[in-house]
């Protein structure tokens, strides 16, 4: 019974990313995006709150948004999967349900 | 399967309704059902036709009006959104007393009532949200 | 149509600053007639749509506030709201209005809609759900 | 004194146009002289005469139209902004074969380039920014 | 050569207010109005950000916004000043500009 | 009209996810031509803004971030980027786009306009200012 949660507010502008993480459950999965994609570079100051949740949720983080505010692959966390848009529409049909953070 | 679309703000200031266009284009094209696209809030602002973006730029609601032609999806604009942010179709311009020619629904849109938004939830298999 | 489904209204923004809050209980008016099972979550700020003695005369904008506790008429009747969210903003369940609806199975009793749960219940309460919508 | 004000929101989504109002209207009737107010981003949808908002809700746009109406104040809509969110005049109407009628500014409301901002911040003694 | 900063943004929800904060200067203003009234509140997870600026700067907060959110006067942190536009307008004029926190 | 103001655009979001970045950058252009004194503040999310290597071609929308570097041809030359908002993000000084601009009282000689400032320093920046503009 697994949900797909959506984020795509910066981790550094608003408290979505972070609600988020303290929402999930195990076997839940995190789709990064739009501005959400800034969550998912290593080395800032929140890149703890993903870490910390990569033993039981699975990251994504949209390439096209990595591209455009030019985070190249090598600086993504560790573990945390690049996908594409129709990568995208597969992992939403492949959770239950989808919860946005707006 | 079978998917609806949520979309809360409007073209160009959020990403929202790009994310939205791409996300349902790629699941258009890897044979998904579209139930509904459906928009809400600010969105109604995608349903405009009087956008003139410039040039060099894309056109949000041609995007959409374009993909509804192709695949022949229910792009529907939630009536009382739309009134509060100025989208009208014929019938709601002149029940208003907006004026001949007033009327600026984008070719594809309708505007109909937030039981859509229901409809859209219930009939497909998964709704999806973009917004602010 | 199919069975019912279960929707979920995740309210996570103040009132007033922007009208998501407005919007959402909009669409929770018109969808309480669909007959689906119906449930309101308040977290982070959202919390604060629920506080007591709202009063926007001084703005000239519409206080929507009691339409929540009108809710109940429409068999809506579950409001889950996190206890984290409140202490973080320095609120306590006293500080939201009294929101109750009349059980039509007990007799018209009165009961709290309000039901307070912890993070971790809330993360389950979303989990349970066929349908969860955000503005 | 004399103030500028700087509207970056639309009307009833974000908040910014009414405080914008209700700060620009103290000032004015505590005797200060507003140079200009700039309707910039989606400050632009302020603009529209097509907004049907709910019976027992304000009417911002009227909001703004009597005020300039009462105090002769100067609304500039920004044309660029306004170009991508569908707000026309009639001249803009006409140059982009939009039809009879389309022009959707509303009274009180101009359209004007966004030098009319900057010259909004030389001219007045504060410029007041409202936005998200 | 004093600033006026006008935050408008719930401190729970963005870094508005924190980022403000960290920038003003000796004999600046904060006004907190809309959802920025939030951060005046007593006893909150982010009063300390307030508190700790008390001494150098002068904050205000808008009337009809906390009236608005159903915030009584006795719940603001001490020190703090509830205006209304009127005064609002004033403080604009005795500032020497204002920088809003978007 | 007066005497030259000093103007600084306080740029406080990253690019794309909305279109504040894109729409300040217009007014600088045109601000440009005013013949006032401008500076522009990246502070926050905005020094994302100025990042490295940005390719927008995936998601269809235009890439401005050249724009900036066009900006010293405009007299637009004192990019203030606070050092503190780059190291919690993960930034160095290296991730961002090389800028410059050709001083004209200086026999044209190549100059940085990227100034990096810490916080305490950007206070004083942005109180040195007649109108501060934010999107």
């Amino acid at each position: 019974m697994s949900t797909l949660h959506m984020v795509n507010k910066s981790p550094f502008e608003r408290n979505a990313m972070q609600s988020c993480l303290e929402h999930t459950l195990e076997g839940d999965g995190v789709i990064l995006f739009e501005d959400g994609v800034y969550g998912a570079v290593k080395g800032s100051a929140v890149t703890g709150l993903i870490e910390k949740k990569a033993g039981t949720v699975k990251v994504y983080v949209l390439g096209p948004d990595l591209a455009a505010r030019g985070i190249t692959d090598g600086r993504i966390v560790d573990g945390i999967t690049v996908v594409d848009y129709p990568d995208f529409v597969e992992l939403v049909t492949t959770h239950e349900r989808t919860q946005s953070w707006l | 399967m079978k998917l609806s679309i949520l979309v809360n703000e409007g073209p160009y200031t959020h990403q929202a309704s790009d994310s939205a266009y791409q996300f349902t284009k790629a699941a258009l094209e890897k044979g998904n059902e579209i139930f509904r696209v459906f928009f809400y809030n600010d969105g109604v602002n995608n349903g405009t036709r009087l956008t003139v973006p410039p040039q060099d730029d894309r056109n949000i609601q041609k995007n959409w009006s374009e993909l509804a032609d192709k695949y022949k999806l229910d792009l529907v604009v939630c009536i009382a959104a739309a009134q509060r942010r100025g989208i009208l179709d014929e019938g709601e311009a002149k029940r208003h007393g907006k004026g001949e020619g007033a009327a600026n629904i984008a070719p594809g849109f309708r505007i109909s009532g937030l039981g859509q938004l229901i409809e859209a939830g219930i009939e497909a298999d998964r709704l999806v949200v973009f917004g602010d | 149509m199919s069975e019912a489904k279960k929707f979920l209204y995740v309210n996570r923004r103040a009132p007033y600053g922007t009208i998501y809050a407005l919007e959402s209980l909009e669409v929770v008016l018109i969808g309480a007639a669909f007959d689906q099972a119906v449930s309101l979550a308040f977290i982070d700020d959202g919390v604060f749509q629920l506080a007591k003695g709202q009063d926007t005369k001084g703005l000239g904008v519409k206080n929507f506030s009691p339409t929540f506790r009108a809710l109940g008429d429409y068999g809506v009747t579950k409001f889950y709201v996190e206890k984290e969210s409140l202490a973080e903003r320095g609120l306590s369940e006293d500080d939201l209005m009294p929101i109750t609806y009349e059980d039509e199975n007990d007799g018209f009793a009165e009961k709290p809609s309000l039901i307070f749960v912890d993070r971790a219940e809330m993360a389950r309460v979303m989990r349970d759900q066929d349908v969860v919508l955000s503005f």
